[in-house]
């Protein structure tokens, strides 16, 4: 039993990290309708960029991890104005691989600029807590608290204020936006822009618990993108419930089945659901 | 559509004619010295290129030691040796393809390639005109298996290690055994070694619970399950950074116990992520660093002259670099540049004859089967300090002396 | 007069590549040719389902790497000839690519270019896994080259070079075939509106399946050729990385044209083993080329090119009294005797 | 009677947007079906095509039922229709994007096209035969050749209507057939619609420009929220005063 309570703490901690990169990568389909396969690439670069300012800039863990969302916030915003605004009239099928792309280019960047090898980010909190009697070491603590405080500040944010209230709507319907007066330009680059921060702030807290590498982010964004098919393409809840439903289907079922292919689960979870349910798991059938 | 069906059938018709043609090519020179290129197959991108780099560093020192001393000479003319690199991203068949455009475009007598899969793939092609040295640096016995009579093996072979280092741990910590080691077919295969010898000797074996280390978002999942059996000792091991990490993992979790470290991984390079104290109890590889022989230690000091003070000499590095000074050797003594087979027939006196600081390792014999062997020693951290655990040398083909 | 034009380059093509083994001796760039070869067979298969029937299946190396290692598993293991396991992986590629497409289909657009996804990652996690019959992460070793067939053998590079050009111009005759018939239009009515087909009585379904299994099968019949000739498989062949090389190639040669997936592969092939000093960032030329690729030149090099012969053409055309107007008004042209009554109403 | 639906009813989570309509579509006659926007008229074609399958109700055609059939096979049975949005092939010929409305009449399969059969080879010509006869048919023979993403809007509907034609059904369905066009151009298509009807084929429409349904209509049907609230020959619904208070309704409310 105890190794039941603490395997749900992994889940959780681990669920938390899915469902912020998930996040992001849900919001940029439900409003611009893009499947951005360089998300997890983003998510890489903000680990980068966190480590750089915090080891090689001597800044706080803190610090670093605000240098980093604001950094890869204004590379959200670069990318939706070089690659992907052109392409908003272009198939669907363009986007895509055009967002294959410039996953290759930033892994490759990355490579040029930090080197091939692993890089480990030191954390403040790498303590150990005991919880309930449970070894709980405290960054993972602090993956949980922080992700879900996130998770409630941007659906805050999304329901209660304006510009989020714009970005919902673009959401609904591009054309229907710009119609009452909203400005799509502005909105596509705020949610990129979001997107990517949410990529990143992901990243840093989860960086000190794992190392750093160009090619972290290939497994996480393959990951994310079966999270928002279960979860529905450009359902918030829908990423968040799904990231932790995965990364416990993970845990569990590496603990109990076979950890060997706990990698593999979320993908025969994937092909499974969508046999049954070809527009996922939460979204009504049209 | 009259036009396509007659076109292919010339085409059908040049098809067996083509079939008969032949080619021919020779090496190259350049003046007063003749250049050597030597080639190179290995991961130089994703996830794998920092151990591919190390590689390629204790190659590019052994062949700038060679350039600037001037004194390989075969047939009475100088040698001067080039390294020919090529990005195989660990992919067997781009090592073959990497090997094809290496006896094309740069007619390298020998090539290095530094993992298994890539070597299997490229084993047969030695012998296949043009014929080349393959130089194969993995510790995976089925590269000796394979018989091909040109290769150079030049790390210890990974079967050696299990007696020791089950019989060191077990004797240390107890007998239950965790089993959490990288989930590649290397690492599969190192697991089933370790856990046949664990119950051999009278040991329990506990769950397997082996994880992909380079795609594992959080390792606390299997972490956590292998500490459930409450185990003794644990066999982890893949690339050095993640490995550290799973120590840590277990450490944070309250694990007490000890450790028998896979070969891919180096202390040296753990010790950059954890303390040693979180070490204690492991066995594994030797730390290049902590040997004290007159080789090792110019070695060392010569690769921080050349590559600065905070990269590490490791054992990839200072292998490669040890093979290339033997190939190099033993063309002098075949007197030939481009003859595989001459120089492979060398390597075994080559090894003996080189001198004592182009020798990381105490390495002496080059076997029949092309295996460099010699008076290997791993490590036991205990207290904090390096213990060391020499290994028995093998005979031929067989299993370890008895 | 451009139909005689395209039937001289393609002759001119296949005359060079007839004649290619005997103007080098280089053995790797006559490799890299069939590489390039073998991947081109791969790629008109992606073009069948991306570029014709616009659906973004990222499974497609998966399905090559099926048909290679069921090619060189059939040779390795069972000893099989080389001319029994070719059709036998076709065939295998071709089922399992049905059997999917059934389940892969109920899903659309970008749901089904991430259920592909996937599809193919569940395909190379069971390549690499199932070490037993696939012989796991180290792969397949061994697999011998194509066996003799009556007076043939294909001992030599250059004997394989002409097999795989054979087998090129054999998938290349096909598709064009494919493509101008009425099931190729049909699978250009499903891309260009699935509804409006559906309403004209086409089974789109039915079609997308069919479309799907074509793929498929020219993905395993590739990958069957590849095994041999490389005589190494690793999980790798089914990769990200192969399917990102197959999509770049369609996509900069030129999708849904005829020329495209050669002219691309073959360039993009050449260009990545010219980057020699720049191995390890060859991605940060092509992720980039890729982009700006989609952005500017969508239709690709084959599409460029057709432009510029329609520029040409029709500045050749436009001169001459009778050529037809870019954009014509209907009420000013004659109608003929039996034109409906409405002609007349309209003035 | 050629067409005939029985409590024919469709809700999309709790919205009824088609509710127990029973409608008959007579042989050889106009039908138009008018109503505010959100009625549910385009949602009624895509039951009668099957792009919907109907939550409750049934349609007969010729006497068979075809209730929940797929579009495709309705459309064999001789079911064929136009959409709001001409949805045609831009780059490609007005001939080549109407050839394939008469697939379904041939039988070349994957094998004919690839060894191009006599089969294979005859059936592409007899495509292109009917596709330029329908050409004709609708008056613009001469741009067959062009690519309609050239030709100006009425001209693209006449190929619309050409590529629904050409499969020879019993029963056309014409989604706003003059949306976007000129007052000349919609006389120009009303007498297209006519001459179709005369050359046999029923025609059912939904329209909004109510001096072109008025002059082409033998019956016309008001829905209004999903509900039919009349049908009868159009002078009788010009002076119904429920319709006259769904469209003074509507028009208020938007």
């Amino acid at each position: 039993m105890t190794l039941f309570f603490q395997q749900l703490v992994n889940g959780i901690a681990l669920g938390s990290i899915y469902g912020l990169v998930a996040l992001g990568l849900t919001l940029v389909y439900g409003v611009l309708k893009i499947p951005n396969f360089a998300h997890g690439a983003l998510y890489m670069v903000g680990a980068y960029i966190t480590f750089v300012a915090a080891v090689v800039y001597g800044m706080g863990y803190i610090g670093a991890i605000a240098v980093a969302v604001i950094v890869l916030a204004g590379i959200g915003v670069a990318l939706e104005r070089v690659v992907f605004n052109p392409l908003r009239h272009a198939p669907r099928l363009h986007s895509m691989i055009a967002a294959l792309g410039v996953l290759l280019f930033l892994e490759a960047g990355a490579q040029l600029a930090w080197g091939a090898e692993f890089r480990r980010l030191p954390s403040p909190f790498s303590g150990t807590v005991v919880l309930f009697g449970l070894p709980v070491a405290t960054q993972r603590l602090l993956v949980i608290v922080a992700a879900v405080a996130v998770m409630i500040g941007l659906s805050l944010f999304l329901k209660r204020t304006t510009t989020g209230a714009a970005i919902e709507a673009m959401a609904q319907d591009r054309a229907g936006a710009l119609l009452v007066g909203i400005d799509t330009r502005k909105i596509a680059m705020l949610t990129f822009a979001i997107s990517a921060a949410l990529a990143a702030f992901a990243a840093a807290l989860v960086a000190p618990l794992n190392l750093i590498s160009p090619t972290m982010g290939e497994a996480v964004n393959l990951k994310a993108f079966v999270i928002i098919i279960l979860g529905g393409m450009g359902s918030i809840p829908g990423a968040v419930v799904g990231g932790y439903l995965l990364a416990l289907v993970e845990v569990l079922g590496g603990t109990y089945i076979s950890s060997s292919f706990s990698q593999l689960i979320a993908f025969a979870v994937l092909v499974v659901v969508l046999a049954f349910r070809p527009t996922g798991l939460f979204t009504r059938g049209v | 559509m009259i036009s396509s069906h007659r076109l292919l059938a010339l085409g059908l018709i040049v098809v067996t004619v083509g079939a008969c043609s032949d080619e021919a090519s020779e090496g190259t020179d350049a003046d007063g010295t003749e250049v050597v290129n030597i080639g190179f197959s290995g991961p130089l991108s994703g996830g794998a290129a920092f151990y591919g780099q190390n590689v390629v560093n204790g190659l590019t020192m052994a062949i700038d030691e060679l350039n600037q001393a001037g004194d390989i000479e075969v047939n009475e003319q100088a040698v001067r040796f080039e390294l020919v690199t090529l990005d195989d991203r660990y992919l067997p068949n781009e090592s073959a393809t990497n090997v094809r455009r290496l006896l094309q475009q740069s007619r390298t007598p020998v090539i290095f390639v530094p993992h298994v899969g890539g070597i299997l793939a490229v084993q047969p092609m030695s012998v296949r005109p043009p014929e080349f040295l393959l130089s194969a640096y993995s510790s995976d016995p089925r590269i000796l298996e394979a018989a091909n009579p040109l290769t150079l093996m030049i790390p210890p072979r990974y079967d050696g290690y299990f007696e020791p280092f089950v019989g060191a741990t077990m004797e240390a910590y107890g007998n239950r055994l965790g089993v959490l080691p990288t989930n590649t077919s290397y690492g599969r295969a190192w697991a089933e070694g370790v856990t046949e010898e664990w119950r051999r000797q009278g040991g329990e074996v506990l769950g397997d619970h082996s994880v992909d280390y380079n795609t594992t978002t959080d390792f606390a999942g299997p972490v956590t399950q292998t500490l459930a059996d409450a185990p003794d000792v644990i066999l982890v091991g893949g690339p050095s950074q993640p490995t550290a990490l799973i120590v840590h993992a277990l450490r944070q979790q309250g694990y007490e116990g000890g450790f028998i470290v896979m070969d891919q991984a180096k202390f040296e390079e753990m010790e950059q992520i954890i303390p040693r104290t979180e070490l204690e109890g492991s066995v594994g590889v030797y730390p290049l660093e902590a040997y004290t022989s007159v080789g090792t230690v110019g070695f060392v000091e010569r690769f921080h002259e050349k590559f600065g003070r905070e990269r590490l000499p490791t054992s990839e590095v200072a292998l490669n670099y040890f093979g290339m000074h033997i190939v190099a050797q033993a063309m002098e003594l075949a007197g030939t540049v481009a003859d595989p087979q001459a120089i492979r027939g060398q390597l075994t006196e080559a090894a003996r004859q080189l001198s004592e600081d182009r020798k990381p390792y105490e390495y002496d014999t080059v076997t029949k089967e092309g295996h460099l062997t010699g008076d290997v020693v791993t490590a036991f951290i205990q207290n904090g300090e390096y213990t060391a655990i020499p290994i028995p040398r093998r005979s031929g083909r067989g299993a370890p002396v008895e | 007069m451009r139909v005689p034009t395209t039937r001289i380059l393609w002759l001119a093509a296949l005359l060079a590549a007839l004649a290619f083994p005997f103007l080098t001796d280089n053995l790797y760039f006559l490799s890299i040719v069939i590489t390039a070869f073998i991947t081109a067979i791969a790629v008109y298969g992606l073009n069948v389902l991306v570029g014709e029937t616009g659906q973004l299946s990222l499974a497609h190396a998966g399905f090559f790497g099926i048909g290679a290692y069921t090619a060189g598993i059939l040779a390795v293991r069972f000893d099989l000839s080389f001319w029994l396991a070719l059709p036998t992986a076709v065939a295998v590629t071709a089922f399992l690519g049905f059997l999917v497409g059934m389940v892969a289909l109920r899903t659309r657009g970008d749901y089904f270019a991430i259920f592909t996804l996937g599809v193919g990652v569940v395909i190379t996690g069971i390549l690499d896994l199932w070490e037993g019959v696939t012989g796991g992460t180290d792969g397949l070793i061994g697999v011998p080259p194509p066996t003799r067939i009556g007076p043939l053998t294909f001992e030599s590079l250059e004997a394989q070079y002409y097999l795989y050009l054979f087998c090129l111009a054999l998938t290349i005759l096909a598709v064009r075939n494919l493509s101008r018939s009425l099931v190729g239009r049909t699978l250009l009515a499903i891309r260009n509106d699935e509804h409006l087909a559906e309403a004209i009585g086409i089974n789109v379904g039915r079609t997308k399946r069919l479309s799907f299994t074509i793929s498929t099968s020219l993905a395993g019949f590739a990958g069957a050729l590849y095994a041999p000739f490389l005589g190494y498989l690793g999980p790798s062949v089914s990769g990200l990385v192969m399917m990102f090389n197959m999509l770049l190639y369609l996509m900069i040669g030129g999708a849904a044209s005829l020329a495209g997936p050669l002219v691309g592969t073959l360039l993009l092939m050449a260009a990545t083993q010219g980057l020699l000093a720049f191995e390890e960032y060859q991605l940060l030329i092509l992720g980039p080329l890729l982009v700006l690729s989609i952005i500017f030149a969508p239709t690709g090099i084959a599409g460029l090119v057709n432009r510029i012969g329609q520029r040409l053409s029709d500045r050749k055309t436009k001169p001459g009294p009778s050529a037809a107007p870019s954009s014509p008004s209907p009420k000013n042209r004659a109608r003929p005797s039996h034109a409906p009554p409405h002609a007349e109403a309209g003035n | 009677m050629l067409l005939r639906t029985q409590k024919l009813g469709i809700d999309f989570g709790g919205l009824k947007a088609v509710d127990a309509v029973d409608l008959v579509i007579g042989a050889g006659a106009v039908t138009a079906i008018i109503g505010p926007n959100g009625a549910g008229k385009s949602t009624l074609f895509n039951l009668l095509n099957g792009f919907h399958k109907p939550t409750s109700g049934r349609i007969f055609f010729e006497g068979d039922d075809i209730t929940g059939l797929p579009s495709h096979r309705i459309a064999r049975r001789g079911i064929s229709r136009t959409f709001q949005t001409t949805r045609l092939f831009p780059t490609a010929s007005a001939l080549e994007n109407v050839l394939i409305g008469y697939r379904m009449h041939t039988r070349t399969n994957l094998w004919d096209a690839i060894l191009r059969t006599p089969r294979a080879r005859r059936e592409e010509a007899e495509c292109r035969d009917r596709a330029m006869r329908v050409l004709e048919f609708v008056g613009i023979p001469e741009l067959a050749p062009l690519p309609v993403g050239s030709l100006p809007q009425e001209a693209q509907k006449r190929v619309a209507i050409a590529l629904a034609l050409v499969s020879q059904p019993k029963l056309l369905l014409l989604d706003e057939p003059a949306a976007g066009v000129n007052a000349n151009e919609t006389a120009a298509l009303a007498e297209l619609i006519r001459y179709i009807v005369s050359s046999g084929t029923t025609v059912c429409l939904v329209e909004h420009k109510m001096r072109m349904v008025m002059a082409l209509a033998d019956t016309i049907i008001v829905l209004n929220h999903g509900q039919k609230i009349a049908e009868g020959p159009p002078d009788q619904i010009c002076s119904d005063p429920a319709v006259i208070e769904a469209y003074l309704g509507g028009r208020r409310d938007a």
